[in-house]
């Protein structure tokens, strides 16, 4: 029929009923810096195409032209949320490959500032899960108790984020009565704060809704998806590096690998605050073996290893041979070893690998960090797919996507 | 003039001129929202009336829950403006020639009818319209047509629904 | 009793009372933004907003200066009357509630008794619903005319929500009507305050679906859904900026302050104190005395709305339709049925 | 039965001869090297061989040396076998001229980006890949940034006197 | 310990140098004093009511959240309405990298801006490039989009952010309301390619 | 998925109880969580009002030293300008001519030493670099600026106030209350 | 008042109904005149029962003729809300299948 003529519909059209959303990168959702654009039916997700690289800052170039030590602040900034942890992931990557023994009070102390900060991430996730389900408070009552951790990094090291935190081979300096005093503080404090956010989420039958069964992958799925870390152990695996090829000592500690079932949004919840329990235990044990050296021993805080860690500066302003070394590590001019290693640690969100590749230059030849975040920010449509705009939303933030991390 | 009178034509020259306005816009929004305006012009009438309940009904029914399933669904499908198809300019005349003899043929019907001439009716007295004496009648009288009304609107409800799922 | 009388003087008596009522509902509102900034912050350990003047109070004048200020942006692609419409509606609708509202007992001046309450028309309960009914065309309209996605998707959510909930609220207003007899709020508030229980005693299923009721229609968290900044980015608001930015946040607020009165009148004796025999003061004081009651429980009320606001998660759409349909209808239902139950058997 | 590296180099070496080739143990983890076509094949035994199981892609990397004449682009994997708990890196070698390397993301999801990166990186063009672009850096850039060739720095910076530290 | 523990001259911000200030050309008659009256009660009321949009990348958006957080309240200062969308806020803080992949990002966000808008650009990513003086990341967002305030720091602490907040403020109430209309402003616009 | 250690230990995933059905006794618990908040002491720190204690390690602005006569003790050596990764320290080196030798300590001295604080991570290597005692980060942090000029600090900024001329400000530098 | 004035203000919206009903094309918008008709109805009713509302008090203080054409102007609001419900319904659906709203579409229902 004629007068239908200007009727006329484009190719595919009549099954086109979604609605393309463009999630991102300033949405709030995505905590800055991903774009998601959302094909959705109603409120339905059919498919998402994520589009990273935002804050890409080229970290594996530049560490190809800095020394080793130099290195240390630009592993700050992949997860700042738990810096700590790649500051000594990379101090122990080289430790390792430059074939330097710790002496145990110096792997205690890492495993304090290291489960310090696996709080202090988890924390973050956690409440920020309690955000994007449109609870606020609770985010605010724990970023309080952030706060104290902050404030012992802010003892050792005099930072508060981006601690640059330990040098290769121990920490810059020891830590002061005041450092312990404030982890007795926190250690006294934290736990009724974390008992009171569970309280305030854990059983509470909206907060159970938005997140069970949504999010979820299987085990084997998330495994061929290279998820590791709480992502990974929500889903029924219980792989931790901490466990699997421990590192700081980890084995002198008795812990718990907490594991969920489903793999969804919850399990993901339920997983970071067991873990974050762990890691109290875990800081505890290690603040009483801490407390067991004495005398000499307890002034101990680096390797004695002149090549890689700096002279005392006493020894600099009068001794020729400690300025020598002094000038020599600054200058970077110490060649490395031949070879490449691949060492990991547990980070906040997963394996946190670093591949170092030396040709027996001063720098790296070649650095690659095996980011767990950008590794699974590939299912991320896997994991939404099918769900609703909100669940999207709220498996964003329980992946624990830190875009410094992701795009490197 | 009393102010009853101004009242009515004012309510009338809107109702008359919302109703043009809901035909003319090309955006079936606006057609919603003058809709809506014309809801409103008959529900002053009925208060012009003193039939309250039905000028509240009115409003809750027609402005309150119908008009807003239009205008969600309008969104919901998201027509847009240049979208919309447009009859030939032809048919549309014919249209409007059609209702307006229509119009003119009702018009001289009413003239012609003896019945009414000179009859006139009680505005705002009168208290029939109000919920007391309706609500008597309703349940006594009309208790089973209003049964039967509201079997009739669960049916249509389950048929919506059913209608929307497949 | 009908709505046409015209009796110049209380024409001008009326409109002196509209005035001032909407001029205090705007100036309680005002400060109810402030307060939600204040509880918000009390309840989460902080001192909020506290630099603006005197503890901050300028705070609210601030705001509202700097919005009307700020550069009006209407988005090229957006449909220009309808933008500049949807806020308007959005705020005329919420104030036209205060009408019928009884705010006190009559008051005696230059040898009139003025009712503080601008229309007794004995249909309020209904013209309550047909006006909270209008409500949500300033969001369908505000959020369709952005032209944006997350409006669009927020208005659809806002209208569902809208008439999922008004349906839950009417059943239980039902029950109310069944113990009352009578759907002129003055009537409600008068036998509340001449010594009987107040109605929440009676119907205390029936308030807690009114009250969840009214947060879904003043789309207060767990109920947020239009607005959810997390997903939809402010939903319906997005592109507003300047005072039509301010009467949708305003609007919100009266909403609020309008539900509280109207759950203060209907369950919680209006303007009546407990313990209190008015009539051993004299009648005028009796009235200011009742006001200041009302606007007590409405500060009461405001102050749970925020409090709840501050403690939960929201709700996800598909499990806010499921609450609404599958639970507080039926339960509604239930508390129609069993009151009638109740009357005919004491009868 | 605990797997040990030597056990592995013997399956490896029993399977395919002499195409994988340059055995060694670096830190722990043995290392080897195939052919660029063989790359596929190794990793589906790898997979799928039920003494191996190395079902866990730890990580997909690429690394540029230009001094390698024929040889000057390398694509590592790390592999790891979670019930056995142990690492393997596999790497092969292609020419700059000749990018192509088959894609892993048949056997893994999750080297579907980590092949985009490299490829963003290096300009490794992996075969079969579902959807290879650009990853980190915008669409328009020409270059592959990681190679030892490109600079790192953004030559437009005007803040820094280079010549103090140097590096001019 | 150190032998020193303060630096007791930290550089004093010069309110003329931000780019928003400047004086009126000559000739121009100044303002009459009801609109001085009117710009400083304006300006008044604009800096305490600040609302942010927190255009958080990286690491100083953790640091941002601190200083929203019951430590630090922003709030006191009427900001903590923070806001996504552009259309409604007034102060665009920047903080963290800026890749050059998301500079046409940050500068759509500014355009989308309703004036009166400022920009904060906190932390030494977003001022000028920090550490990363690589390929892909822009050496400051003042390459895109004029800035009023630079916060050091990498990142700044809450106290820094406050600090620098507080000189927007001081910014924000010095402002005469023709400002935006005026010709230098324009100029400054124009300069960013900004019509 | 066999379980890969003996320490797995699954997390409390219970199915909802009758009462957490109901949704209001768990709003109710966590209102009341809230409400007993509203009674906390506040932590916040009133920031220009009231100063926070830095640590004793904390990095801020950055200081050069003096030594007890008031001689500047950089020597120019470029340490620090190498360990930052920044790149935000610019320096050249003059020699020290006679009559100077109460101003510099060393032979060598800075003619010019400027720090870029917008660049500057205050990662502190700089300070462990200094082999000389001359650079330090103190307790103040780098105040805002509205032009990026504010930012390149030069000798006369980072200079601790001279201990023979003004001895009062050189107490306050080392934080020692006079 | 004359009854007339209220018959054809009614007569008017009611044809202003039918035109739109003959002269768009938009499904929604033919299904809004209809609802503009229906209106026009109930006013009607209304305004005739208060005319003989009005002759029957005369005769009887307490008499409450007319009031079934209100009631009846009830069921008729019940009735298009009914019709409204549905109709919508298939109309979404219609435009599920044809991805558009034009009535003329339908006539494809006959092929």
């Amino acid at each position: 029929m004629e007068q239908h003529s200007h009727i006329t519909l484009p190719k595919g059209s009549i099954e086109k009923t979604t609605t393309t959303l463009n999630i991102g990168p300033t949405h709030p959702a995505t905590h800055g810096v991903f774009q998601n654009i959302m094909e959705v039916d109603g409120e339905r997700v059919v498919s998402t195409e994520q589009t990273v690289g935002y804050i890409h800052r080229a970290f594996e170039k530049l560490a190809e032209r800095r020394p080793l030590y130099q290195i240390t602040p630009i592993t700050d900034r992949l997860n700042y949320c738990s810096s700590p942890i790649n500051n000594m992931g990379w101090h122990i990557t080289c430790e390792r490959f430059l074939k330097i023994d710790l002496p145990k009070r110096v792997d205690y102390l890492r495993v304090i500032i290291m489960e310090l900060s696996r709080i202090s991430d988890h924390l973050i996730c956690n409440s920020i899960v309690g955000v994007d389900t449109g609870a606020y408070t609770g985010f605010l009552y724990v970023m309080q108790y952030r706060e104290l951790i902050y404030e012992i990094y802010e003892e050792v090291c005099g930072s508060r984020l981006t601690t640059n935190i330990g040098r290769i081979g121990g920490f810059e300096r020891n830590f002061t009565n005041t450092a312990f005093t404030k982890l007795e503080k926190f250690l006294n404090e934290y736990p009724g704060v974390l008992r009171e956010f569970e309280k305030l989420f854990t059983r509470n039958r909206i907060f159970m809704e938005r997140t069970q069964g949504t999010g979820g992958i299987s085990a084997a799925r998330a495994m061929n998806y290279g998820f590791t870390g709480p992502n990974l152990r929500a889903a029924g695996v219980d792989y931790d590096v901490r466990v699997q090829q421990p590192y700081s000592s980890y084995q002198d500690f008795d812990f718990k690998v907490p594991v969920g079932t489903t793999g969804d949004n919850y399990d993901r919840f339920l997983v970071r605050n067991a873990e974050m329990w762990e890691s109290i235990s875990i800081i505890k044990q290690a603040y009483q073996k801490i407390q067991e050296f004495k005398g000499a021993d307890a002034e101990i805080y680096h390797a004695d290893v002149p090549e890689y860690y700096l002279p005392k500066k006493e020894d600099v302003y009068t001794k020729m041979e400690a300025l020598i070394w002094h000038f020599k590590i600054i200058m970077g001019e110490i060649d490395l070893p031949k070879g490449q290693i691949y060492s990991a640690v547990e980070g906040g969100n997963g394996e946190l690998g670093f591949y170092l590749i030396s040709d027996g230059g001063r720098t790296p030849f070649r650095l690659h960090f095996r980011r767990p975040c950008f590794i699974y920010y590939q299912a991320f449509e896997e994991l939404i797919k099918g769900g609703m705009l909100s669940d999207a939303v709220v498996t964003l933030s329980s992946l624990n996507l830190i875009a410094g991390e992701l795009d490197a | 003039m009393s102010i009853i009178q101004v009242l009515f034509f004012a309510l009338s020259a809107f109702a008359i001129g919302s109703a043009i306005m809901v035909l003319v816009s090309k955006n079936p929004i606006h057609s919603v929202l003058w809709l809506i305006l014309v809801f409103f012009a008959i529900s002053g009438h009925y208060i012009l009336l003193n039939a309250q309940f039905l000028a509240i009904v009115n409003i809750i029914v027609y402005a309150g829950a119908i008009m807003v399933l239009f205008l969600f669904v309008i969104m919901l499908i998201n027509v847009k403006k240049d979208s919309e198809p447009q009859k030939q300019f032809l048919v549309k005349l014919l249209g409007v020639v059609a209702g307006g003899s229509f119009l003119t043929l009702l018009v001289a019907l009413v003239k012609q009818t003896a019945q009414i001439q000179g009859r006139n009716l009680l505005m705002k007295d009168g208290v029939i319209g109000l919920i007391h004496p309706l609500g008597k009648a309703l349940f006594n009288e009309y208790v089973v047509p209003f049964e039967i009304s509201s079997v009739l609107f669960l049916s249509a409800m389950v048929g919506a629904v059913i209608i929307g799922k497949k | 009793m009908t709505l046409l009388s015209f009796d110049w003087a209380l024409v001008i008596e009326k409109l002196i009372l509209i005035v001032i009522i909407v001029l205090t509902t705007l100036l309680i509102t005002l400060y109810t933004t402030f307060g939600e900034r204040k509880v918000a912050a009390i309840l989460q350990d902080r001192p909020g907003p506290n630099r603006a003047g005197p503890f901050g109070l300028l705070q609210p004048l601030a705001d509202g200066l700097k919005l009307i200020m700020k550069e009006e942006i209407i988005p090229t692609s957006a449909s220009k009357w309808l933008f500049i419409l949807g806020p308007g509606l959005a705020m005329t609708a919420s104030l036209m509630t205060s009408a019928v509202i009884p705010w006190g007992t009559d008051v005696h001046l230059f040898g009139r008794t003025i009712a503080l309450q601008v229309a007794d028309i004995n249909i309020g309960i209904l013209y309550i619903f047909a006006v909270v009914s209008m409500g949500v065309y300033g969001i369908m309209i505000g959020g369709w005319a952005s032209n944006n996605k997350f409006s669009l998707m927020s208005a659809l959510r806002a209208a569902s929500q809208a008439i999922s909930y008004e349906i839950a609220m009417g059943l239980a207003l039902i029950a109310l009507l069944m113990t009352t007899g009578s759907l002129s709020l003055k009537t409600i508030v008068a036998d509340q305050a001449a010594g009987n229980w107040w109605n929440v005693v009676y119907q205390p299923l029936g308030f807690i679906i009114f009250f969840i009721c009214a947060m879904a229609e003043c789309n207060r968290t767990p109920f947020d859904l239009p607005e959810a900044e997390n997903e939809l980015n402010f939903g319906y608001h997005q592109e507003y900026s300047s005072m039509k930015l301010g009467f949708y946040l305003f609007a919100e607020y009266v909403n609020m302050i309008m539900s509280s009165a109207i759950m203060a009148s209907m369950y919680f004796g209006g303007y009546d104190l407990p313990f209190f025999d008015e009539t051993t003061v004299a009648p005028n004081i009796a009235a200011v005395i009742g006001v200041g009651t009302l606007l007590i429980k409405i500060v009461l009320f405001v102050f749970l709305f925020m409090w709840i606001r501050w403690t939960i998660p929201r709700f996800r759409y598909d499990q806010l339709m499921n609450l609404g349909w599958k639970t507080m209808i039926p339960l509604a239902l239930f508390n129609m049925l069993l009151t009638g139950a109740l009357i005919l058997a004491k009868l | 039965m605990a797997l040990t590296n030597a056990y592995i180099q013997e399956k490896l070496v029993e399977k395919f001869n002499d195409q994988v080739f340059q055995f060694s143990t670096d830190s722990g983890i043995l290392s080897f090297e195939s052919a660029a076509e063989n790359n596929l094949k190794v990793l589906q035994f790898l997979y799928e061989e039920s003494s191996l199981g190395f079902t866990f892609l730890t990580d997909l990397c690429g690394v540029n040396y230009p001094d390698n004449q024929g040889a000057e682009l390398v694509v590592v994997y790390h592999l790891h076998n979670f019930i056995e708990n142990i690492r393997i890196r596999f790497s092969i070698a292609v020419p700059v001229t000749k990018s192509d390397v088959f894609t892993a993301t048949k056997l893994f999801e999750s080297a579907n980006w980590m092949e985009r990166e490299t490829y963003d990186f290096f300009g490794i063009n992996f075969i079969g890949h579902p959807n290879l672009k650009r990853i980190l850096n915008v669409d328009e850039m020409d270059y592959f940034p990681l190679r030892k060739e490109f600079p790192l720095e953004d030559q437009t910076r005007i803040d820094k006197d280079d010549e103090m530290f140097g590096r001019g | 310990m150190r032998p020193v523990r303060f630096n007791l001259n930290p550089k004093e911000a010069e309110i003329a140098d931000a780019i928003s200030m400047g004086k009126a050309p000559d000739g121009v008659p100044g303002d009459g004093f009801f609109a001085t009256q009117l710009s400083s009660v304006v300006g008044l009321a604009r800096k305490n009511s600040l609302w942010p949009l927190p255009f958080a990348t990286s690491c100083c958006g953790i640091e941002f959240m601190a200083t929203m957080a019951s430590h630090y309240d922003l709030s006191r200062f009427g900001s903590e309405r923070v806001g996504f969308s552009p259309r409604q806020c007034d102060l665009l803080m920047v903080m963290g990298t800026i890749a050059k992949k998301m500079a046409p990002v940050l500068r759509q966000v500014y355009l989308q801006m309703a004036e009166p808008r400022w920009v904060i650009a906190v932390g030494a990513c977003a001022s000028s490039g920090g550490i990363f003086d690589t390929y892909s990341v822009l050496q400051g967002i003042d390459q895109v989009i004029p800035v009023d305030v630079y916060v050091p720091g990498c990142p700044p602490r809450p106290e820094a952010i406050i600090d620098g907040f507080m000189k927007i403020q001081d910014l924000v109430g010095q402002e005469s309301i023709r400002r935006r209309n005026s010709e230098k402003y324009r100029d400054l616009l124009n300069s960013y390619g900004i019509q | 998925m066999q379980t890969l250690t003996n320490k797995a230990l699954a997390v409390q995933r219970q199915p909802m109880t009758f009462w957490e059905r109901l949704y209001l006794i768990n709003i109710i618990k966590g209102m009341m969580i809230t409400f007993s908040h509203m009674f906390k002491k506040q932590p916040t720190i009133r920031y220009p009002e009231q100063k926070r204690e830095f640590s004793p390690v904390f990095r801020g602005l950055h200081v050069l030293n003096r030594d007890e006569e008031g001689r500047e003790r950089c020597t120019a050596c470029g340490l620090c300008a190498v360990a930052c990764p920044a790149e935000a320290i610019t320096m050249e080196a003059a020699e020290r001519m006679e009559g100077e030798e109460n101003i510099y300590r060393e032979e060598k001295y800075a003619a010019k030493y400027e720090i870029n604080m917008l660049r500057c991570i205050f990662c502190g290597l700089c300070e462990e670099a200094c082999p000389k005692d001359a650079i330090y980060l103190s307790e103040t942090f780098a105040p805002a600026n509205y032009t990026r000029k504010g930012f390149i600090y030069d000798k006369n900024d980072l200079l601790i106030p001279n201990p023979l001329t003004n001895a009062a400000d050189y107490a306050k530098a080392k934080g020692v209350q006079a | 008042m004359p009854i007339q004035y209220y018959i054809y203000l009614c007569l008017a919206l009611f044809s202003i109904g039918v035109t739109g009903v003959l002269t768009r094309r938009n499904a929604i918008v033919v299904f809004m005149c209809i609802e503009l008709m229906l209106n026009a109805v109930n006013l009607l009713l209304v305004a005739f029962s208060k005319m003989f509302h009005g002759y029957a008090l005369v005769q009887n203080a307490t008499s409450t003729t007319g009031i079934d054409a209100q009631i009846f102007v009830f069921f008729i609001m019940v009735v298009a809300a009914a019709e409204v419900s549905v109709g919508l319904a298939i109309i979404v659906m219609m435009y599920r299948n044809t991805h558009s709203v034009d009535i003329n579409f339908l006539n494809r229902l006959k092929n």
